[in-house]
């Protein structure tokens, strides 16, 4: 059962199911989204003055992503307790490393949706205009910066998941791990708006520190998931 | 000696919180060994 | 009073004492004997027990990575290494809030403002809550394995995770040339007297921390034997049920 | 006989609570266990050891012959274990769950069709989401979810809860046709007179004990 084809066929398995929930409760179109974009607007409220928002896009999208991470990594554990979904899967000896693999796919895949919707948002609120180049680089640190997160979110949610308190517990163990992700994505997505002067060429450093940061945490998340989340 | 009150209210905070938390810990063990027996410390 | 006295032996006691001691002449070198710096002036002598607070959670949290990893690989699995681990991480949650406090008021005097977003102290502030999480991790409850097997996997994420922190607040810093910042450390001319403050600080500072580390570590040993005795308590009441 | 479950002096501690208090426990492959006892009496935790999801904290245990203390996890993959919950995902319908549960214990789409067929959540059901079902309809679900798993050990707590009568009768031609591969079964429920005559043996539980 632990052979390298049937964790993958549990990686996707459970990927799906994930997804497929989603799609069946719309919870993130109809509330994560919402929240997000009116985050966005409130920014706005409290700025108050259009340079200084187009200065700061880059910083308050990644905010915004962070704090809607936060409620999507709940929703995906809470899916998981609601009816001991995840006893059954243990019980029946399937791999956790897998397991983590495929909600952290699950994760990414929703982050990313979000983060497109918020880039968005701050293209069309904020006045932030991009080069085709720039575009370019945009894509790719929302994906290394996505994969980095999605990976790091479901490590430390499967940790809070099955703790008392853990409405709390998850952003004080979660936020400052992911520090790197945000100072590494916003001066990349900086580089990309071209905010503050900035240039294309400028982002690509950050990118690496994201790129190394993603495959620590996708690797570290396949061996300590389990031993953290278990009994 | 000037910045006096900077300089001795930060020997004052480190020397007050280190030796709050001495006192704490040794009294715990005190309250805690009174219920002990001699297996239950080792170090005895 | 000889070997009763809670988590004392005549080792530790000796060891406090020699702890005091070290202390007394500390403080008389640091604040009255030693030279004023040339720079600095009288605020140097906040270094003499900055640094070695700073320096103790150092050792502090490489203690706490060091015995979960121990206690993860371990063929017996002792509880032992994760209650010295705990009791370490407590010490350096300590020491670290004692040298952030003391390092701003350090930099109110040499920066003129308590706090600047330089690499080291950001990252130290990350250092801080890391470990405050992992303090939070150990009060979840459950058997003394779960919470040894959760808490040193979380030690060792930690370790992980620090130098990547640290790398990348520095490069945030780098990119930023604001106004040099002071750095106290570096303006430093020390002599011979000042020198000997600082090592006898860090001397005395980590024995401080054997100190301390002793004496917590005892008491959570207690403290688990404690609850463990409370399950055989418990036992017995709960095997009383089936004749009620 | 071969014995396949095997607890001796076990304790098995939730927070600080020791749901079992030193239990003694020893099951015969083939056996049909009804776990007899009152309400927090021990016998949820005692499935639960079995599936190697509780640690034991003091004592000693095997089943299949695997040690509970050093190895509990390589149980995992050969007994079923039917706890309070369903253990379904109530945003997915009833194929949708079974299909993800196939794919996750690797279960071939024939096996799944021919569970649902058994526990009777075919058809119309199928397509209705779980969080919509009744409480007997979601016990069907999970019963089907057990079959695919073609388990050593059948753990079940409370498996005639919230199911009709025909439903219960379906229970019962399920076990004895597992048993009857070559299964073994530990039951616990309250539904007295139907697990006895199930039952080929009864174990008290009381106060996180046996007798």
């Amino acid at each position: 059962m632990s052979s390298a084809a049937s964790k993958r066929r549990v990686t996707i398995a459970v990927a799906r199911k994930d997804l497929t929930i989603e799609w069946n409760s719309r919870i993130l179109v109809n509330q994560v989204a919402p929240f997000a974009a009116i985050v966005m607007v409130l920014f706005a409220f409290a700025l108050d003055n259009d340079g200084i928002l187009q200065r700061v896009a880059p910083g308050l999208v990644w905010l915004a992503t962070l704090f809607s991470m936060l409620v999507v990594i709940q929703r995906s554990f809470t899916v998981e307790s609601a009816d001991g979904a995840l006893d059954a899967l243990r019980v029946a000896g399937i791999d956790m490393g897998a397991i983590f693999a495929g909600k952290a796919i699950a994760l990414m895949v929703q982050l990313f949706v979000l983060e497109l919707l918020l880039v968005a948002t701050a293209v069309v609120l904020y006045g932030v205009e991009m080069t085709l180049a720039g575009f370019c680089e945009a894509i790719v640190t929302l994906l290394v910066a996505t994969v980095g997160l999605g990976s790091v979110g479901t490590l430390y949610g499967g940790l809070a998941a099955g703790a008392r308190g853990r409405e709390t517990l998850l952003p004080l163990l979660l936020l400052p791990v992911v520090a790197p992700v945000l100072i590494g994505a916003t001066r990349a997505t900086e580089a990309a708006f071209g905010s503050g002067g900035t240039t294309v060429s400028e982002g690509w450093p950050w990118i690496g520190l994201l790129l190394v940061f993603a495959v620590l945490f996708c690797a570290v998340g396949t061996v300590a998931f389990g031993p953290l989340v278990d009994e | 000696m000037k910045h006096a009150s900077f300089i001795f209210g930060s020997w004052g905070i480190t020397a007050v919180s280190v030796a709050a938390y001495a006192v704490w810990i040794i009294r715990r063990g005190r309250e805690l060994a009174k219920h002990a027996t001699s297996e239950e410390m080792p170090w005895t | 009073m000889a070997g009763q006295s809670g988590t004392g032996t005549s080792a530790t006691r000796r060891l406090g004492i020699v702890v005091i001691l070290m202390l007394g002449v500390l403080a008389l070198c640091g604040l009255w004997f030693s030279a004023e710096d040339v720079v600095q002036g009288s605020t140097v002598r906040i270094m003499y027990i900055h640094v070695p607070s700073i320096w103790t959670a150092y050792i502090a949290f490489a203690m706490t990575a060091v015995c979960s990893g121990v206690y993860l690989s371990a063929k017996n699995r002792s509880l032992a290494w994760d209650r010295v681990a705990g009791a370490s991480g407590e010490i350096g949650v300590l020491f670290v809030a004692v040298s952030l406090v003391t390092g701003s008021m350090w930099g109110r005097l040499t920066w003129g403002t308590y706090w600047v977003w330089d690499a080291r102290l950001t990252s130290t502030a990350f250092l801080f809550i890391t470990y405050i999480g992992y303090l939070a991790v150990r009060q979840l409850g459950g058997t003394h394995r779960q919470r040894a097997r959760r808490s040193s996997v979380l030690a060792l994420l930690a370790i992980l995770e620090i130098p990547l922190v640290h790398f990348s607040v520095s490069l945030w810093r780098s990119l930023h040339q604001e106004a040099s910042v002071a750095n106290p450390n570096a303006k430093v001319e020390l002599d011979g007297l000042m020198l000997f403050s600082l090592f006898l600080g860090l001397i005395a500072f980590t024995l401080l921390f054997v100190w301390l580390l002793l004496h917590r570590q005892r008491a959570m040993m207690l403290e688990d034997a404690f609850s463990d005795r409370g399950l055989d308590v418990a036992i017995t009441a709960r095997r009383n049920e089936a004749g009620a | 006989m071969d014995t396949v479950i095997e607890l001796s002096g076990v304790v098995a501690v939730l927070g600080q609570f020791p749901a079992l208090a030193g239990i003694d426990l020893a099951v015969q492959r083939g056996e049909i266990v009804l776990l007899q006892g009152p309400n927090g009496a021990g016998k949820t935790s005692l499935l639960r050891v079995c599936a190697g999801l509780l640690p034991i904290e003091r004592g000693t245990g095997h089943v299949l012959g695997i040690d509970l203390a050093t190895n509990r996890e390589a149980i995992r993959s050969r007994v079923g274990l039917l706890g309070h919950a369903n253990g379904l995902y109530l945003d997915l319908t009833v194929m949708q769950n079974m299909q993800f549960w196939a794919s996750t214990v690797g279960a071939t789409k024939s096996e799944v069709d021919s569970a649902m067929a058994t526990m009777r959540i075919d058809g119309r059901l199928a397509r209705v989401k779980a969080s919509q079902l009744s409480a007997g309809q979601r016990r069907r679900c999970a019963l089907a979810s057990l079959i695919v798993r073609r388990a050593e050990i059948w753990l079940l707590d409370e498996p005639h809860a919230g199911l009709d009568a025909a439903g219960r009768d379906e229970l019962d031609a399920l076990l004895r046709s597992a048993v009857s591969s070559g299964a073994t079964v530990v039951l616990a429920s309250h539904e007295r007179d139907r697990a006895l005559g199930l039952a080929t043996r009864t174990v008290t539980i009381d106060g996180g004990g046996a007798s």
